[in-house]
């Protein structure tokens, strides 16, 4: 348990609000990773950052799992702003050495490929050249 | 009068009920009220006696009614918890019970005993009680009374007598 | 087969107790049964002295309900021979507040053996003192009181409604008004019976057998919860009319909605001037 | 006279007020915007948390006030500003234009089905539809018409004009203007209540986009039998019955984004008895509620929501709503939350019901502006917690949720306090004050007359004849044996007609009345008056309802109607002729309050009450004035509590009118209303007392200040360690110089809450502990920012703007855990060594600390002695053995024995600033009573006829008033006049008849029944002769 | 006249004179769990063999002279009632035994041989022909030999019935009123008994009811003064309930009282031992307690009757009001108390 993690989220741009939760779950209620993933629950990643699970939190994948929509931001009641914070843990878990330093770099860009892959499909349906089932959802992860 | 009178008599007939209704002033009397200026309409056979509240009602008034030929019976007053006198239907609710156990273990229809809540803000639940009950009893039909044969009889020639070759 | 003691046994027992409370508690009178001079037949007495105890008896045909005539002389301090239906007519009694209990000494029966010819016995369900200070014979025991109440149907329970309305019909036509059934009975005391009204005239005066199933209906609704069941009314029907039969309903009504025994404990409140929110509604719309 | 004081407001808080005020004996001007009494109450299904029926309770507490002869009320009245000074305010108002003369219109409603323009239904929160005549709602008061100016034909375009055409009494006015006009008053109160927060205030919810999402307002109309679905829970898309129902608490409260941070307070508990009516209106359906944190801390709510969850089967889901989309089916919503265990959950749902929080409408906001009124960030009164209920500006008093969001029993509180405070500018002279008229009028002697009935039919314009024959009723009611004289009258209720009556008893030597008209729950004082205008005992007066249950619902059956309405008659003449002519009884009222209990809240009423002009005895067991208040060190708010309570002190003692009895136990209580008296036992070392000694206090009221005490804990370490303290003893650490607990080497400070309350035991809440550890904890957090400060909670009850201080606490750094009921945390000590261990239910951690502090929020408690108390006071507790008040909605500070007022800690946990406010509440009401020189008792009270009494205590048992009692000595029952309230349950129980109702007399009853069932006029003729 | 008849005799007797009378006899009646013995009107032939003589009927026939509630008709202002044409047969009450004969004399010297005639009793009466009954043995709690009736013999009827093992003797005391009913005819052909046998019979069963521990010591009437002044009734008659069986059941007791049912006039039996029978409407009661009540009820029947109607007593001594007594109060032990209380005050028997 490290009785300081909340002040260190807090003490960083965009952790500030991080005590002002209260645990209602509008985050997770409202989060479309959350929706597809039964574990990603940002409510329960608060609460443990602000218990002090810094070690749990920082080493675990599910604050790489946060696609930055933001909606968490806007749905929250009490102006926590978990996107925030999750780029704060981020940049603490790098720092902690959990995960590679370009690790955040390399999404992305990986997400910048998926929206570019989207559009690329998007174009050829609407153009009437393929349908959706021609492109393997599965093959872009490949 | 003539007129309304023959009518009256004429449809009688076909059975119209005399239902006494006891409504409590508070709510149920209310409730009837609600439902005249709501415009609700429901059969004119009952005839309302208003009093304070269900627990004024003593049971033997209940069977002086039926005593003088009343068809049908309501008793309606404010729903449990809501007395304007804190817990009279609550006492009431015992009564009446008891009333209704008694008088349908001695042969009254239990069609006749309406015993029943009903708030100030249910008039229509009020016109839809005193439909339900004017079909209730009409079902049972005309009231006779306690008794088959409620005549008198000189008490020492009722009974059986016994055969016997006794002379 | 009852469980009981004899009526001789019980008998020379309570003449004793008698004796002893006579002499040893600061009592003005004792109630109990003696054999009358003329007809043998088993009558109240009211006995001052010990000496007089010897007349004592006990017999099947203790019909009367002594509780009844404590009423009569609640300011003196009495003895009472008590029924196990006559405690609970005094445990009544006490519920209302209506008689002192410092001013009484009970002398309950235990194990009653019931009377001649009371159909109530038959069914009875409280063969023990609810409250005493002496006790006479044997108790009888929870598993032998069950066992012999077990199947034991109460009066006209077997009937149809409209079968009772018939039987009504029969026994009212007899009904002379003479209300010994009321006089009777230990829990209506009142000193003027509404019967006897006529401002309001709560039952209109004549013969016909409707008014008197008025009456009872009337008198029934003012026994839910006091009617300890013992048969007294009954007992003193001239007529042998079977009044009872609707007490008795009620009496297992009462038990069976609101676990209502009248007369169990001087503490319980009487039925009907005590509620529960809780209570059910059978059959209300 | 008193000066008069102008109520802004006519809900139930401003009907309170001027119902207190009145009975003062100060003329009150009670001004209301929309055209009926009742404000927001009116339009609720039910109330929590006995579910009664709103209108039940609400409707004759309205009609006492509009008909109470020192009130004037102005509906569709508003303020527009005020000048002077207290005692001299000249208050300018604007009343609408109604259209329809308030004087004239009789509330017939010949007109509202024959407006041709529909308009949508203000009452109906808009989801039925009236003319654009209409009455506001079906029981208006005044039962008054109005018209819509900006939908009505005639007025915008000049056509129609049907409802004038149809009108009998001339009572349309299209030409009627706004009326601006001034009153001269000596203090105002403010009650313009609040509006339901919008349902569109959480864009998400998609409130409007999706028509089975519903505000609460909306739901209680639903719900309720008259309103718009006749109480079937039914969707607005396809009327099919609700099988799965969801509601969302804080549908805008608690929340940032909206600007209303605070706590609504009331949505929780609102929601739990919505809850649970949903449950009986429809078997087997399902109901969901998603909750942040269940703020029962109501009295008597925690039972309720435990009743909700434990038998009820109502589940609750610790989540919010983030959104609500279109569900599989039409008009089926998909709800997004949080499930506890699995994180994102989704269900669908036919309806949702936004528990929508309350707020102050901006009229309300823009109205205290020009009251020069200082308002909160919230735009609610911003009000001094030490001196709640009155405003910025002297002589202006808030009461009801203006003052912030508050339920019912705490708005009827606000509001007798605020009578207390606003009667204080308008006193002249208490011997002048609210002497009621008692039997001034001799009547007419009539016991030795022969029975002279008149009867008078009423037309009601077509209400009446329209359906029932009233000549022929006329005629043939004119053949009723005992009847002298029989007319029917185009209107009775007209004032003309009124006149008419009074000379038809005079002209005829009439002794009996039969009214056949409408109802006389509204019309019977009306012909009440008539008669005793005329030298007729009032309750020679017999009413028969022949329009709202004859004309009126039998429409179709005119001459069954007409039999009908001849034979009402016919057994009300029977009925009353044997009437009684009964008169209302005077006695004496002492007038001198007793308070009992010299804390914060005996201290307070005791003030008021002085203020006021009524000499007050106060007595408290201690030698030291301040009870339990002495300890408190600062409020909620942070402010130190000794300035006042020794300002309050000093002014106690220093007050002429105000006699001190400290150090006096009370020996014996015994009287009633007008006349109690208190035996005392001074403070005489017991060896030398004596009798003599006892002194005797009399009085026309008591007041119950009594206080509470603190749990002592025996769990958590309490009783073995140092380190291990309650709340109230941190404050006394934390005001005291050498702080020996809170200094630098505690570093980790826990606080565990609930210690002691919503256990199986003791099921309450003891509604302060959450904000005062708050409280506390901010205040050690501001001074020590070092500290480690973490709270540990069931359900975090921050109600009200405490909610701020909960945000401040989060924001501070304070920490909040969470632990549940049957997994409590575990304390253990070693030495000086602390451990505490508990499970954090959301991650399901266990977590172990080692704390310096360990601060317990213990139960505030009843008194040990309430009980005695209550004996002697005949006054009964409720379950946790707190003082019960006489109704939980309204009447909140009587007890359930008259005379007897309840203030502060007695009657259960409340913080300080609230035990004020309710004890100025108990001060207005005991102020209600004292004004009086006389105290009437009602005319038709309970009897007894000694001869037939058997003294069998059936009556005393049932009374639920205490009014009727076995004297043991005499053997018989008696009737207290004074407290009996004639409901008759003593006459429905008694066996020997010994008891009887006077005005529904058994002789009466009977009469009416046989009468009713007479088969015909030859057999009436014979009953009814006798 | 003395006639000898086997019990077929008498049935066929009984069947004759069915054709013009309303035979009404004793039998055994069911009435719900009781088995009493009353008189009913024999409906059939088949029926007299049912007839029950053995046994004291449970109650006298008084009710088919004074009913228990007499429809006498309308009551118009200033007119008393006058009773219908009597429509019905005329009756033979057959079985009548002496002590109820005796409550019919009775009867008869209150409601018609005195200066006031109740038309009502009187048509009844006139109307009803009695066949007396010898008693072969003492019913429970009798004592009619202590007021002077002859439970054996009795020649105040037209015709008495002795019965004998398998037969009866009948005695035919008023032959005039017998040809006048035209029963006389009837009964002519019938065997002839022998008086000395009829004696031998009487003379037997009076032997058996000689013996009995209850006498009355003192004279008629009783003393009045002593009543009031020297006797505590209450110490007796406590156990009393009040119910008034006893005078229901009495054959001598014809209280009665009025009350109108619209405008018909009714009469119904009434009880001294009803507190309200004394009870005045404004609430007074000039006999308050039970006690009284019962000095009323005893002194009626040995003092204040035997006063006005030269030395009769009231009482017949078929102590029926001892067996249906609900609390078995004992009207023997009443007299018995009654004097021994006046014994000290050396007072026997009062002419006053």
């Amino acid at each position: 348990m490290n009785k300081d993690f909340k002040q260190t989220i807090k003490n960083r741009p965009g952790g500030e609000n991080l005590s002002l939760c209260y645990s209602c779950g509008s985050c997770t209620a409202t989060c479309p990773v959350s929706e597809q993933v039964e574990d990603f629950n940002p409510r329960l990643i608060i609460k443990k950052s602000l218990l002090g699970f810094s070690e749990e939190v920082l080493s675990g994948e599910e604050i790489w799992q946060c696609i930055q929509c933001r909606r968490c931001v806007s749905a929250c009641p009490q102006n926590v702003r978990f996107a925030d914070i999750v780029r704060v843990l981020r940049e603490l878990a790098v720092e902690e050495g959990h995960f590679a330093e370009d690790l955040e770099e390399r999404l992305d860009d990986y997400d910048k490929e998926v929206l570019r892959y989207r559009l690329e499909i998007l174009e050829e349906v609407l153009a009437g050249d393929k349908d959706f089932e021609d492109f393997s959802l599965k093959a872009g992860g490949d | 009068m003539a007129t309304a009178q023959q009518e009256a008599q004429n449809k009688e007939e076909e059975f119209e009920p005399k239902i006494i209704a006891f409504l409590c002033n508070w709510c149920s009397y209310a409730a009837a009220d609600l439902a005249g200026s709501s415009r609700l309409q429901y059969p004119s056979n009952i005839r309302t006696i208003r009093i304070p509240c269900t627990g004024r009602l003593n049971p033997l008034l209940v069977i002086k009614a039926l005593d003088r030929g009343a068809d049908g019976i309501l008793v309606s007053g404010c729903h449990p918890g809501d007395c304007h006198y804190i817990d009279g239907n609550y006492y009431a609710r015992r009564r009446f019970t008891m009333l209704k156990e008694l008088l349908e273990f001695s042969g009254v229809e239990p069609e006749r005993l309406n015993f029943t809540w009903c708030s100030a803000a249910e008039g229509r639940r009020f016109a839809k009680i005193v439909k339900q009950v004017v079909d209730r009893v009409e079902s049972v039909g005309p009231w006779q009374g306690f008794l088959t044969e409620p005549g008198f009889a000189d008490g020492m020639e009722v009974g059986e007598i016994e055969d016997g070759e006794f002379l | 087969m009852k469980m009981e003691n004899s009526y001789k046994d019980l008998s020379a027992e309570i003449k004793e107790v008698a004796k002893k409370v006579l002499a040893e508690e600061d009592v003005d009178q004792l109630l109990g049964f003696a054999q009358g001079e003329f007809s043998g037949l088993t009558e109240p007495v009211i006995i001052k002295k010990a000496e007089q105890a010897q007349r004592m008896v006990f017999t099947e045909d203790a019909t009367p309900m002594l509780s009844k005539y404590l009423l009569e002389y609640k300011e003196k301090k009495q003895a009472v021979v008590a029924k196990p239906c006559d405690t609970r007519a005094i445990a009544y009694y006490l519920s209302e507040d209506i008689i002192d209990r410092k001013n009484l000494v009970i002398i309950g029966i235990n194990g009653c053996p019931g009377l001649k010819d009371n159909t109530a016995c038959d069914e009875c369900d409280t063969r023990n003192p609810v409250i005493s200070d002496y006790q006479v014979g044997e108790e009888i025991s929870s598993a032998e009181l069950a066992a012999e109440l077990k199947g034991v149907k109460y009066l006209l329970e077997d009937m149809t409604p409209a079968e009772r309305k018939e039987h009504y019909s029969q026994e009212f036509a007899r009904c002379t008004q003479c209300y010994a059934c009321r006089d009777a009975c230990p829990v209506c005391y009142c000193d003027h019976c509404y019967v006897e009204s006529n401002q309001p005239e709560w039952v209109e005066e004549g013969s016909s057998a409707d008014k008197d199933m008025i009456f009872h209906l009337m008198r029934t609704m003012h026994m839910p919860g006091r009617c300890v069941n013992c048969g007294a009314c009954e007992m003193a029907c001239p007529e042998g009319i079977d009044m009872r039969s609707m007490t008795t309903h009620l009496y297992h009504k009462a038990e069976e909605l609101y676990d209502f025994r009248p007369g169990i404990s001087p503490e319980q409140p009487p039925l009907l001037s005590d509620f529960s929110k809780e209570d059910s509604e059978p059959g209300f719309l | 006279m008193p000066d008069p004081v102008v109520v802004v407001g006519g809900g139930i808080a401003g009907i309170q007020a001027a119902t207190d005020l009145a009975e003062m004996g100060i003329p009150v001007y009670l001004i209301e915007k929309s055209p009926s009494l009742g404000g927001r109450m009116a339009q609720l299904d039910k109330t929590f948390p006995t579910n009664d029926c709103s209108t039940c309770i609400l409707a004759p507490k309205i009609t006492s006030c509009y008909n109470h002869e020192n009130v004037t009320t102005y509906t569709m009245t508003e303020l527009i500003n005020v000048e002077g000074e207290p005692g001299n305010f000249r208050v300018r108002l604007k009343k609408r234009p109604r259209y329809v003369d308030e004087e004239k219109c009789t509330g017939c409603g010949d007109c509202l089905d024959k407006c041709p323009v529909s308009i949508s239904d203000e009452y109906n929160m808009g989801m039925s539809e009236y003319g654009a005549i209409h009455k506001y709602q079906p029981q208006a008061v005044p039962n008054v018409a109005a018209i819509d100016a900006s939908e009505c034909l005639k007025i915008n375009e000049d056509k129609c004009g049907v409802c004038e055409k149809i009108c009998n009494f001339d009572a349309i006015e299209y030409k009627q203007k706004e009326k601006k006009f001034v009153v001269q008053a000596a203090s105002i109160i403010y009650a313009a209540g609040y509006e339901g927060f919008s349902g569109d205030l959480v864009s998400d919810y998609g409130y409007k986009k999706h028509p089975n999402v519903v505000t609460s307002l909306e739901y209680e109309r639903i719900l309720n039998a008259a309103g718009p679905t006749d109480g079937h829970v039914i969707r607005q898309t396809d009327g099919e019955e609700v099988e799965n129902i969801a509601f969302i608490h804080c549908s805008g409260s608690r929340d940032r984004r909206t600007d209303k941070n605070y706590c609504s307070s009331v949505c929780c508990t609102y929601s739990i008895k919505h809850a649970l009516i949903t449950k009986e209106h429809i078997k087997d359906v399902n109901v969901d509620l998603y909750y942040m944190d269940i703020r029962t801390f109501g009295k008597g709510f925690e039972r309720y929501y435990n009743r909700a969850q434990e038998t009820e089967g109502v589940n609750f889901i610790r989540s919010r709503v983030s959104e609500i989309e279109p569900g599989s089916n039409p008009g089926d919503l998909k709800l997004k939350a949080t499930d506890d265990d699995n994180g994102y959950c989704e269900q669908e749902y036919d309806m949702v019901v936004l528990a929508s929080g309350l707020e102050p409408t901006q009229q309300v906001t823009d109205s205290l502006q020009k009251l020069k009124v200082r308002t909160n960030k919230y735009g609610f009164v911003d009000m001094d917690e030490f001196n709640p209920l009155s405003t910025s500006r002297p002589g202006i008093f808030g009461c009801g949720v203006v003052n912030g969001p508050r339920d019912i029993p705490e708005s009827v509180m606000d509001a007798s306090g605020a009578a207390a405070l606003a009667g204080q500018h308008a006193v002249l002279d208490v011997k002048d004050m609210g002497v009621e008229a008692a039997g001034d009028q001799e009547f007419r002697v009539t016991q030795n007359e022969r029975t002279r009935v008149g009867v008078f039919v009423c037309h009601c314009g077509t209400n009446i004849a329209g359906v029932i024959d009233v000549e022929e009723v006329k005629e043939k009611a004119a053949g009723i044996p005992f009847v002298e004289h029989a007319e029917d009258v185009k209107y009775l209720c007209s004032s003309d007609s009124q006149d008419l009556i009074g000379e038809r008893i005079k002209e005829h030597n009439l002794n009996r009345i039969v009214v056949a008209s409408c109802t006389p729950r509204t019309h019977e004082p009306l012909f009440m008056d008539a008669i005793a205008e005329a030298g007729l005992n009032p309750y020679l007066l017999e009413m028969t309802n022949i329009r709202d249950q004859g004309s009126w619902v039998h429409k179709e059956e005119p001459e069954k109607a007409t039999w009908k309405a001849f034979e009402l008659i016919r057994a009300g003449v029977a009925r009353v002729k044997n009437a009684l002519p009964l008169e209302r009884g005077e006695v004496d009222n002492i007038a001198r309050a007793l308070v009992v209990g010299g804390g914060a809240a005996g201290l307070n009423a005791a003030r008021e009450l002085a203020n006021l002009g009524f000499p007050v005895s106060l007595v408290e067991r201690e030698e030291e004035l301040g009870g339990h208040a002495t300890s408190l060190k600062h409020s909620l708010e942070g402010r130190p509590v000794k300035p006042h309570l020794d300002r309050l002190i000093a002014e106690v003692k220093g007050h002429e009118l105000i006699d001190i009895y400290a150090g006096h136990e009370i020996k014996d209580i015994t009287g009633f209303v007008g006349n109690y008296k208190l035996e005392l036992i001074p403070p005489v070392p017991k060896e030398v007392r004596s009798d003599k000694d006892l002194v005797e206090i009399e009085g026309g009221v008591v007041i119950v200040a009594t206080g509470g005490q603190e749990f002592e804990p025996l769990e958590y370490s309490y009783q073995d360690s140092e380190q291990v303290i309650t709340q109230l003893e941190l404050e006394e650490e934390l005001s005291s110089e050498n702080q020996s607990l809170v200094r630098d080497d505690c570093e980790e400070i826990y606080m565990i809450q609930c210690v002691g309350s919503r256990e199986e035991d003791r099921p309450y809440c003891s509604r302060i502990c959450c904000s005062q550890a708050l409280r506390n904890a901010v205040h050690i957090k501001e001074n020590h920012p070092d500290k480690d400060i973490t709270i540990l909670y069931r359900e975090m009850r921050s109600y009200g703007y405490y909610e701020d201080l909960y945000r401040k606490a989060r924001d501070l750094g304070i920490n909040f855990s969470r632990y549940e009921v049957d997994n409590k945390p575990e304390v253990s000590r070693k030495g000086d060594e602390l451990t505490l261990k508990y499970e954090e239910p959301l991650s399901g951690k266990m977590i172990t600390a080692k704390p310096d502090l360990l601060v317990l929020a213990a139960a505030i408690l009843p008194r040990e002695d309430n009980l005695t108390l209550s004996q002697m006071l005949k006054t009964p507790l409720n379950e946790d053995q707190f003082f019960l008040e006489a109704h939980v909605k309204l009447r909140p500070v009587d007890s359930a024995t008259d005379g007897i007022f309840l203030a502060g800690l007695a009657h259960g946990p409340k913080n300080l600033s609230e035990t004020l406010a309710q004890s100025r509440a108990a001060a207005g009401r005991a102020a209600s009573i004292l004004s009086k020189e006389y105290l009437l008792t009602q005319a038709t009270v309970a009897e007894v006829d000694e001869e037939l009494c058997i003294a069998c205590g059936d009556c005393e048992r049932v009374c639920a008033y205490k009014a009727i009692e076995v004297n043991e000595e005499e053997n018989v029952a008696e009737v207290n006049r004074v407290l009996c309230k004639g409901c008759g349950n003593c006459t429905g129980v008694c066996r020997p008849h010994a008891v009887d109702l006077n005005g529904f007399l058994n002789q009466q009853i009977i009469d009416e029944i046989e009468t009713l069932l007479a088969k015909d006029d030859s057999e009436f003729a014979k009953t009814g002769g006798v | 006249m003395i006639k000898k008849l086997t019990n077929q005799d008498l049935k066929a007797l009984l069947k004759e004179l069915r054709q013009e009378f309303l035979v009404i006899a004793p039998f055994k009646v069911k009435q719900g769990r009781l088995m009493k013995v009353l008189y009913q009107p024999v409906k059939n032939d088949e029926q007299l063999s049912s007839i029950y003589l053995t046994d004291q009927p449970d109650a006298s026939p008084k009710e088919y002279f004074l009913p228990r509630d007499d429809k006498l008709g309308e009551e118009t202002a200033g007119a008393d009632c006058e009773p219908a044409d009597w429509q019905d047969q005329p009756r033979i009450f057959l079985g009548v035994r002496s002590c109820d004969i005796a409550g019919i004399e009775l009867f008869d010297d209150v409601f018609i041989e005195n200066d006031y005639i109740d038309p009502f009793y009187q048509q009844r009466r006139e109307n009803s022909i009695i066949i007396g009954y010898s008693c072969s043995e003492k019913a429970d709690n009798s004592f009619c030999q202590e007021v002077g009736v002859n439970p054996v013999d009795n020649d105040n009827v037209p015709l008495m019935l002795y019965q004998k093992e398998e037969g009866f003797f009948l005695k035919i005391n008023d032959e005039d009123k017998l040809k006048e009913m035209g029963i006389l005819e009837k009964i002519e052909n019938l065997a002839d008994g022998t008086d000395e046998d009829l004696e031998a019979l009487i003379n037997e069963r009076q032997e058996a009811f000689k013996e009995d521990d209850f006498t009355i010591k003192s004279e008629l009437p009783f003393p009045e003064k002593e009543a009031f002044s020297s006797v505590n009734w209450e110490e007796v008659t406590a156990s009393c309930l009040g119910c008034g069986v006893c005078t229901f059941y009495c054959p001598t007791c014809f209280c009665f009282k009025f009350f109108w049912e619209d405008v018909e006039k009714n009469r119904a039996w009434d009880s001294c031992m009803f507190s309200l029978f004394t009870e005045h409407a404004s609430g007074h009661n000039p006999r308050e307690s039970q006690e009284q009540r019962w000095r009323q009820r005893l002194m009626h029947k040995f003092s204040y009757h035997p006063k006005n109607y030269q030395g009769e007593p009231g009482c017949v001594g078929c102590g029926r009001c001892v067996s249906k007594c609900p609390v078995n109060l004992d009207i023997r032990k009443v007299i018995a108390h009654f004097e021994n209380s006046i014994v000290g005050e050396g007072v026997k028997g009062n002419e006053g």
